[in-house]
């Protein structure tokens, strides 16, 4: 068995203060908000009360108030919906992956991740739900034995897509829920009153005998390896609602990996754009470690060139094989309207990676910072790119055209982000932040696969 | 009736073994650990947890029940699509998969909680609390 | 809408549904068809009568369709001699006139602060005897001043002039025909506009003539065209100084300098030899003009003045017409005559040149005469002014601006308008389909007016008004005096089921054999060079006529073939000049028109649109685009109106967009038009090889499908027209066409590979047998049902946008708004389709309404729908009878045999949709 | 210490002849074989490669298992000099692709055997400082074993898109060169698992890790390699363009070849997946090597399958050649078993 470190910082031994130490820390951070806290609160849910507001007011004047028209359908709806369901992908990642690569470093981000995940993966479910004409008959996409005599159609995408998120869903908070009940355990020794009774409820009565963690780590070792493939199938699902089509553009065989990868790159960033401020917030940094960030800037620049690699091969064979169609919808996205957005995604996603083959920069934790927010405008931005250019630029010239996205969709935008950070603010008071039982058993410190 | 506590995990494990030496069944020992201690495993050489006959048994009846439950809508009322054959089965694979994975962990989940005999009512009112302690209950029923 | 219009509506609605055919308010209680009534009223099942369209002054049959005593659509007359069952988009748009919210139902008195009041009859005919009386006392002339006037209307007004003492003036129509009356008059005394037997043809040759839009009886000609192609010997040479649709659906379209027709035309008569049967005369008049001469001042190659020569020369049964801008400016009179030397030495008058049955344009005045009426008005000798069917005033405010200066101004109106805005009492008009009436386009040939629909509110017809207004009162209506006048027979059965009556008492027989005047002077020497500088011409357009017709939406909503524009007023620029003056689309240019010197300059700005097609140093501006602009000239002949030579355009850097619903005008090698090699190849290949890992799937007794000829194509956009009415296809306005989301099932796009002659192609919903979208719904909105067709079930649909997304012809259309209460007002839906809801999907669907209602025949008959039985809305009104449709299972259909005939073809055959919607495409563009 | 020096034949003989001998068959055998060296090529190609970026792979993600067997793993690197000379012979039947009669830059003759040459060049420069780097111990081992792989991508898109894509112009599948690395990759594992297999029987204690993690590879890839065909065919199924979709109809016209496509499927996703799933199977050395086998056999059938259609082939002269490139793979694996009598010493 390998060395530990423990908190202390001398070799040796787990021992009792450690194991009171970490679950101090980690409760600690579900006490006591701060004016910081409240203020970030209440302009989140302000956003989203926003964002809900205006969702309203299309709902009522028809969706003719977003900017989407004849040919480009899908705009920023689309995209957020991919953006985040990409979001939503780190996570499992990180908990699910890491974990059956016995990748150790997890146990930092594990928890965080997942909390991620679920809320993107809400947040990311309303969008097919925002763009719906008729959003008030969107259970005709449930199949149901109805007055109407008639079921879904299987061979649409997106009916793939109401599976594929609401599997999504339901796995990744059967995971992430298994994850907490030992420290759910913990934590009720730590709380009095209410709050004592509500964890130990949500901890089932959980003792930690041996059977118990029997059946646990084999549970959890289960469900990891549902999320893995899950994961992948998710998001290849999400490409194929393009891929499947025959647009110029959309219609590629490379969608499903490269879109995975995309997911992958875009929410890892997104963890690490998080953790950030929150370590320091809450006085992590002990346990969410330079050594962790360096491991996940390793995943960053890995997936940054998958996703090159697709950029690439993808203009190549549009010039490659001389179909016209294809040549001018890439042709349009790097000299169309949209140039800039397609220039600046490149610089995001392409070059700015490239710096991370150096270790003193994966290894800043200031420059991490600012590159995963790079990141999340360069993934926003490709996802905008893919849907808005190649719809514009489809097989009829007479009907080619261009998409400026209304206020209205903005401020829904802004407004999903508003649900994202009101819900992740809740969580991280209410919800330990960290796996108290797998750092227990692990020790925190540098350890490698 | 017999308790033991310890502060390391290595105490208790020495412990522990002694005990099971000393020829005690382990279905007359409990023991309780703020994480899953494998070696505890190695010592009861308890067989792999049954939790994986549920697992398979989820994971295949979602893949079976979908797949059918899709072709029987297309059968109920057979609507021609983009020319596409009524049992595309290309297609039907994405679902089948899916509803794979979301049986396979329900289930896994709920044999789980019935392996453990979760939510414990009687636990949730007043949960044996062993802190960060290691503790061996020793039920004197058997052994000496 | 607003709400007041749409009780508004519903009250005309039930009213209409109230009084069966009488016209009289006994009885309002609603009553249920217990038994259907002797005259057939069965509700729910339409009934069709004979009517006359009003729209243009070609006067084309109609067969009017009624649901429940409302005037749903109108369609062509198939026995009609003028449209033989066709009509263009102003017919088909001339419906919603019958709805347009606006209309008066009641006389408007105007008050002292210019607001108008509602009056009753007897007070609005005691005012306007008044009015005349103390005119009478000033000794001043009373002037009734109309458009063209034709039928028993005509002596009719006379005799009404006659009782009250109002003489009748010249009448005025903005495109009078002066030059070619003004030929036929100079060489023959006679001012005769003749009608033209282009099917008997076998070399046409039009110099501007704008056969296919606005010129004389445009859906006849292109029916007329049609019979003379099915003769293969038939060739069309179109010499224009613009670009116009007719060019375009030519066989060779020549465009030459603006103003130096007479050059060909001069060259022509010396060198055919038929022409040396010309009087000697006539002949030493005309200046002899070389060949090199020609090609420089018309700038037409060399080698197409040969192809004119020798054909005329070979051809048995010529003919020459020239018209549009060619007979507009200085140059017109010369070309006329010219023009009619040469169909008179070619021996064309008789055989293709009708001079017997010319248009009754007689009493149609020219410029000439109005400035008659100016000077008179100026002196004010001129009392009171009654209008009636008068155009003039909204297309040219300025010309008339004159008219502000009469005292007491009266007119019959259906809707306010600018001339009713100034006249001080407005009686209001009833609509042709609530009236009786008939006109006479042409000697020999009588068309009946009769009502589909009871009067909106107070409205009468024009002949009760007038009647009532001389006194009579309301006792005797107008059609009480047509059975008199035509006293043998009446309006006799026969008349009203077929809608016309052929006598030729009226033609005008021994018209224009000889010319009789040749040796009295005849000025022939050609005008002093061609236009210099740039040349505006401002023409009619096909949506709007004169202007007339651009108050009814629809024909705002469908763009202008040529430019793809929809709303707004734009200026047609070269591509040279373009590039001269650095413009780009939307660019807004200051054109500065020659006026003669004592006037300010005329100025306009209009946004510019680039056609590739149009000749350089040509600018180009429909009538319907005036607005109010000044184009004052001054009264001197040298400045025509029409057509403003050496007009100045400036760039002023300003922008506005266009409403330009087509992205690009080039195909390049899309697969949409067949390029060449295409033609070479069995374009059926999709047969060939393995493309595709699907079953194929069988289709029950029907696969309809729709064969369009692109050769036969003009662009007219009747189609369209007919589409959006027959369809309840909601009108969406310019802020939405901005923005991409016009709503037609039926589009026109026209290309511009070869800039001389633009190729049209109309694409609706191609109903693919493995349709892309179809697969792609979530909730089985769309599929493929047993017939072929690619159904929409607007009840499914959530509104993913998915088929749309990823249909390749991009056909199909989303509800953004809720339109439902959006003009085409309630009682003009079709009731046999529904209005669609905000948020759903909606396309063409082959009038899906109407193969069912065949189907259901046929099923009671218990046999299987005919070939040609059905016939989408499309089909049915095409003037070219370019579209046909059918069913493509049975091979012994008419849509088989096309569909599998040679130069057939399917847009983007190679994405493996396989459409139903064939296209036939056999002539080698530009040949 | 490494073996295969000991016992003499060095490698650069082997190397010339193999290209010398397959070239000799190809200009030997029947006009209607082209594709003869084709196959050969592409499936070495895949497999050689593969098996050096396992190792830079494992490298890279700094994979403890690897340590063991890398050192047997990069004897095969030389081997990489036999693909551009194979390449060069190969380029004589330039005029079967579709494209050869099209004009432009890059559609020249010339141009495309100068680059596809360079493409296979670059992988085994790269694994010789690879190689080199490792032997001196030099810290810069993690650069070469990524640039390597870099090289390795690169290689194994050209040979998917230029020599197999480019056969069908115009018919493209935008994932192919990553589906080509990803089944190189997969080789490279089979052929390690092999490697190992013979390890364990040797009961070489340290090989055991890298077995056991060999084999849990061999499922993950079994499962990816059926996502990226899967998500290839769906969306070719799907869009039903007959550009795209006549590749798959035509073969599946042809019975025989309609066959060996479901004994890819079979050799390369049920036996590996399915066969491995229990914990005893992944224990037993035989199993698993069988499972290798059969992963690397339905690479080469999967091969055959892109080119027959286009090219033709007959059996004697298509199989010499594959043959033939085995033999030094054989040949350096039964030196390496015999060496085990003598393990390496580690680190």
């Amino acid at each position: 068995m390998e060395k530990r470190k423990n908190v202390t910082g001398e070799e040796g031994m787990k021992t009792q203060a450690f194991y009171g130490q970490v679950e101090l820390d980690v409760i600690r951070a579900m006490k006591r908000p701060g004016v910081f806290y409240w203020i970030a609160l209440g302009a989140s849910i302000l956003a989203f009360g926003g964002g809900m507001t205006l969702w309203g007011y299309q709902v009522l004047k028809g969706m003719g108030v977003a900017g989407i028209t004849h040919p480009v359908g899908w705009g920023v709806y689309i995209t957020n919906f991919v953006f985040w369901v990409g979001i939503a992908h780190s996570g499992t990642l990180i908990s699910a992956v890491l974990f059956l690569f016995r990748a150790r470093f997890r146990s930092a981000f594990n928890r965080i991740a997942e909390a991620m995940t679920v809320i993107a993966v809400m947040t990311a479910g309303l969008f097919p739900l925002i763009h719906l004409g008729r959003v008030w008959r969107f259970y005709y996409l449930l199949p149901y034995p109805n007055q109407r005599m008639l079921w879904v159609n299987f061979r649409s995408p997106l009916i793939w897509d109401v599976f594929a998120v609401s599997t999504y869903l339901t796995v990744s908070v059967i995971f992430f829920y298994v994850g907490m009940v030992p420290d759910f355990a913990a934590a009720r020794r730590h709380f009095t009153g209410i709050r004592r009774r509500i964890y130990s409820i949500l901890s089932l009565g959980w003792e930690g005998t041996t059977d118990q963690w029997r059946h646990y780590s084999r549970l959890y070792m289960f469900l990891a390896a549902f999320a893995t493939p899950l994961v992948v199938s998710v998001h290849s699902v999400v490409s194929w609602d393009f891929a499947m089509s025959i647009v110029p553009g959309w219609h590629s065989t490379i969608f499903a990996p490269y879109f995975v990868a995309g997911a992958i790159f875009s929410g890892t960033a997104m963890v690490i754009t998080l953790t950030i401020p929150m370590r320091k917030v809450l006085k992590l940094e002990k346990y969410i470690t330079v050594d962790h960030y360096e491991k996940i800037a390793g995943v960053l620049l890995v997936t940054a060139l998958i996703v090159s690699f697709s950029y690439i091969v993808e203009i190549l064979m549009a010039a490659y094989s001389g179909n016209i169609f294809e040549k001018t919808v890439f042709y349009y996205r790097m000299t169309g309207d949209y140039k800039y957005f397609f220039w600046l995604m490149m610089f995001c996603n392409v070059v700015m990676p490239l710096t991370l083959f150096n270790r003193k920069l994966r290894r800043n934790i200031k420059y991490l910072f600012v590159f995963s927010l790079f990141v999340n405008i360069g993934m926003w931005l490709e996802r905008f790119i893919i849907i808005v250019t190649s719809l514009g630029r489809e097989y009829i010239p007479y009907s080619w055209g261009t998409y400026t996205p209304s206020l209205i969709e903005i401020g829904i935008t802004v407004g999903s982000f508003g649900m994202f950070f009101t819900f992740f603010l809740i969580f991280s008071k209410v919800l330990p932040m960290l796996s108290i039982s797998e750092i227990k058993e692990q020790g925190v410190g540098n350890e490698t696969i | 009736m017999k308790q033991f506590e310890f502060d390391t995990q290595e105490e208790f494990i020495a412990k522990l073994k002694e005990i099971v030496d000393a020829g005690v069944k382990s279905e007359f020992i409990t023991t309780l650990t703020p994480f899953h201690v494998h070696e505890v495993d190695h010592i009861f050489k308890t067989r792999p947890s049954e939790l994986r006959y549920f697992t398979l048994l989820g994971a295949a009846a979602g893949f079976i029940l979908s797949f059918m439950f899709m072709v029987f809508t297309v059968m109920d009322w057979p609507i021609i699509t983009g020319g596409k054959p009524l049992i595309s089965i290309p297609a039907f694979i994405i679902v089948a998969f899916e509803c794979t994975i979301l049986f396979g962990g329900i289930v896994s989940l709920l044999g789980f909680l019935h392996l453990n005999r979760l939510p414990d009512i009687r636990r949730i009112i007043d949960p044996r609390e062993c802190g960060n302690k290691f503790l061996i209950i020793h039920d004197m029923g058997g052994g000496k | 809408m607003r709400r007041r219009d749409f009780f508004k509506m519903m009250s005309i609605a039930s009213g209409a549904a109230l009084t069966a055919c009488k016209i009289d308010n006994a009885d309002r209680r609603l009553l249920p068809y217990l038994v259907p009534p002797e005259d057939g009223i069965i509700p729910g099942t339409p009934r069709y009568i004979t009517g006359t369209c009003l729209e243009c002054t070609a006067s084309c049959g109609l067969r009017v369709k009624i649901r429940d005593d409302r005037p749903v659509k109108l369609e062509g007359n198939e026995n009609h001699p003028i449209n033989k069952g066709k009509l263009c988009m102003r017919g088909q748009a001339s419906l919603s006139r019958l709805y347009n919210p606006e209309r008066f139902t009641a006389p408007m008195l105007k008050q002292k602060d210019g607001s108008f009041k509602a009056i009753g009859w007897e007070e609005a005919v005691k005012v306007f005897r008044r009015a005349m009386d103390d005119v009478k006392g000033k000794g001043l002339r009373n002037v009734f001043l109309s458009g063209l006037t034709t039928g028993t209307l005509d002596g009719f007004i006379d005799g009404f002039c006659g009782e009250t003492g109002l003489d009748r003036l010249k009448e005025v129509e903005v495109m009078d025909y002066g030059p070619i009356k003004g030929a036929s008059r100079r060489l023959f005394n006679r001012s005769l506009l003749p009608t033209y037997g282009i099917d008997r043809a076998d070399v046409l040759i039009t110099v501007g003539a704008d056969l296919l839009e606005t010129f004389l009886s445009p859906v006849e000609w292109h029916a007329q065209i049609g019979e003379a192609r099915s003769k293969n010997s038939f060739k069309w040479f179109h010499i224009e100084p613009n670009l116009s649709l007719t060019g375009a659906a030519s066989d060779l379209r020549i465009p030459c300098k603006p103003g130096s027709e007479p050059y060909l035309l001069a060259f022509l008569l010396k060198n055919i030899s038929l022409c040396s049967g010309l009087p000697a005369g006539i002949l030493q008049q005309i200046p002899g003009v070389t060949k090199k001469e020609v090609c420089e001042s018309t700038g037409i190659g060399g080698e197409n003045i040969e192809k004119l020569v020798e054909s005329l020369e070979k051809s048995q049964r010529p003919l020459v017409i020239s018209g549009g801008p060619s007979i507009m400016g200085r140059n017109g009179d010369i070309t006329a005559i010219y023009t009619l030397l040469l169909q008179w030495s070619l021996g064309m008058i008789g055989r293709t040149v009708d001079m017997q049955h010319g248009f009754s344009a007689d009493r149609v005045g020219t410029m000439d005469d109005l400035y008659g009426l100016k000077a008179a008005i100026e002196k004010n000798t001129v009392g009171l002014v009654l209008f009636s069917r008068f155009h003039g005033y909204d297309t040219l405010p300025h010309l008339f601006s004159f008219l502000e200066k009469v005292s007491f101004k009266v007119v019959l109106s259906q809707v306010p308008s600018g001339l009713t805005r100034q006249c001080d009492l407005v009686l209001p008009l009833a609509h042709p389909l609530e009236s009786w009436g008939d006109t006479e386009p042409r000697r020999g040939l009588r068309c009946l007016i009769q009502p589909a629909a009871s009067p909106l509110g107070e409205a009468k017809s024009e002949g009760d008004i007038l009647s009532a207004l001389s006194g009579k009162g309301f006792s005797v209506s107008y059609r009480d005096y047509m059975i008199e006048v035509f006293k043998s027979g009446g309006i006799d059965e026969e008349w009203v089921s077929k809608g016309f009556k052929i006598d030729d008492t009226t033609a005008d027989n021994g018209a224009a054999k000889e010319i009789l005047n040749w040796e009295k002077e005849i000025k022939l020497e050609l005008p002093g060079g061609v236009y210099k500088g740039e040349t505006l011409y401002i023409i009619p357009s096909i949506r709007g006529f004169d202007g007339r017709s651009m108050d009814i939406p629809l024909l705002r909503e469908i763009p202008d073939p040529l430019s793809s524009i929809s709303y707004g007023r734009w200026l047609t620029i070269s591509q040279q000049l373009a590039q001269r003056l650095k413009l780009e689309m939307g660019d807004i240019v200051e054109v500065e028109m020659a006026v003669e010197p004592g006037l300010e300059k005329a100025l306009l700005r209009l946004p510019a649109y680039i056609n590739p097609g149009l000749p350089g140093g040509v600018a180009t501006l429909y009538m319907d685009c005036l607005g109010d602009m000044d184009l004052s000239v001054g009264e001197n002949a040298a400045f025509s109106m029409f057509c403003r030579e050496g007009a100045v355009l400036r760039k002023t850097g300003e922008r506005e967009r266009l409403a330009m619903l087509s992205a690009s005008q080039i195909t390049g090698k899309r697969h949409i038009l067949p390029d060449e090699e295409e033609n070479a190849v069995n374009r059926h290949n999709h047969k060939k090889g393995h493309s595709t890992l699907y079953p194929e799937h069988e289709h029950k007794g029907y696969r309809w499908g729709l064969v369009i000829d692109l050769d036969a194509c003009t662009g007219c956009s009747a189609c369209a027209a007919a589409c959006y009415i027959e369809n309840n296809v909601p009108i969406v306005g310019l802020k939405e066409h901005l923005k991409g989301r016009e709503m037609s099932w039926l589009r026109i796009e026209g290309y511009y590979n070869d800039p001389l002659k633009p190729e049209f192609i109309p694409v609706m919903c191609q109903q693919c047998d493995n349709a892309p979208c179809e697969t792609v719904c979530p909730v089985f909105a769309t599929y493929h049902n047993p017939e072929g067709l690619n159904a929409q079930v607007y009840n499914r649909c959530v509104g993913t946008r998915y088929c749309a997304n990823n249909c390749p012809y991009k056909v199909r259309r989303f509800n953004w708004f809720d339109r439902s209460h959006s003009l085409p007002l309630f009682s003009a839906f079709n009731p046999d389709i529904s209005v669609r809801p905000r948020g759903v999907m909606e396309k063409c669907m082959f009038c899906i309404q109407r193969i069912r209602a065949a189907r259901d025949k046929a099923g009671d008959e218990n046999r299987s729908i005919m070939d040609g039985e059905v016939i989408t809305a499309c089909a049915q009104t095409c003037p070219a009878n370019a579209i046909t449709f059918g069913n493509l299972l049975d091979v012994n259909s008419r849509v088989y045999a096309l569909a599998m005939s040679k130069g057939a073809y399917r847009v983007l055959e190679l994405l493996g949709t396989e459409p139903a919607v064939y296209y036939i495409k056999r002539k080698k563009n530009a040949e | 210490m490494r073996p295969l020096e000991i016992k003499g034949v060095p490698k650069i003989i082997q190397v010339l002849a193999a290209a010398f001998l397959v070239g000799a068959v190809d200009f030997l055998s029947a006009e209607r074989s082209d594709g003869s060296m084709l196959i050969a090529l592409l499936f070495w190609a895949c497999v050689g490669q593969g098996i050096i970026a396992l190792s830079a792979a494992a490298e890279v993600a700094s994979g403890k298992w690897i340590k063991n067997i890398r050192p047997y793993l990069l004897d095969y690197y030389p081997y990489l000099a036999i693909f551009p000379i194979v390449f060069l012979v190969y380029s004589r039947h330039i005029t079967i692709y579709a494209w050869n009669t099209g004009e432009g830059y890059w559609w020249s003759p010339s141009f495309f055997i100068i680059r596809n040459t360079a493409a296979l060049l670059f992988p085994l420069i790269m694994a010789r400082y690879y190689a080199r780097s490792l032997e001196k111990e030099s810290p810069r081992i993690k650069l070469f074993a990524g640039l390597y792989l870099l090289s390795f991508v690169i290689s194994q898109s050209f040979m998917a898109f230029e020599i197999v894509m480019s056969l069908e112009y115009p018919w493209v599948n935008t994932l192919f060169g990553g589906f080509f690395f990803v089944e190189s990759l997969y080789a490279g594992i089979a052929f390690s698992v092999l490697l190992a297999g013979l390890f364990k029987r040797r009961d070489v204690e340290c090989f055991f890790p890298a077995f056991k993690d060999l084999t849990v590879m061999i499922m993950g890839f079994a499962l990816m390699w059926a996502g990226l065909f899967y998500s290839q065919y769906l969306v070719i199924w799907y869009g039903n363009i007959p550009e795209e979709v006549s590749y798959i109809a035509e073969r599946m016209h042809i019975p025989a070849i309609k066959n060996m496509g479901l004994y890819t499927l079979l050799s390369l996703f049920l036996v590996p997946f399915l066969g491995l799933i229990s914990r005893k199977m992944k224990a037993d050395a035989r199993v698993v090597s069988a499972a290798a086998l059969s992963v690397l056999s339905g690479l080469m059938v999967e091969r055959i399958i892109y080119i027959v259609p286009a090219v033709q082939i007959n059996i004697i002269p298509a199989a010499l050649p594959l043959a033939i490139l085995g033999i030094p793979y054989l040949y350096s694996m039964i030196v390496q078993y015999m060496s085990l009598s003598s393990p390496p010493v580690e680190n």
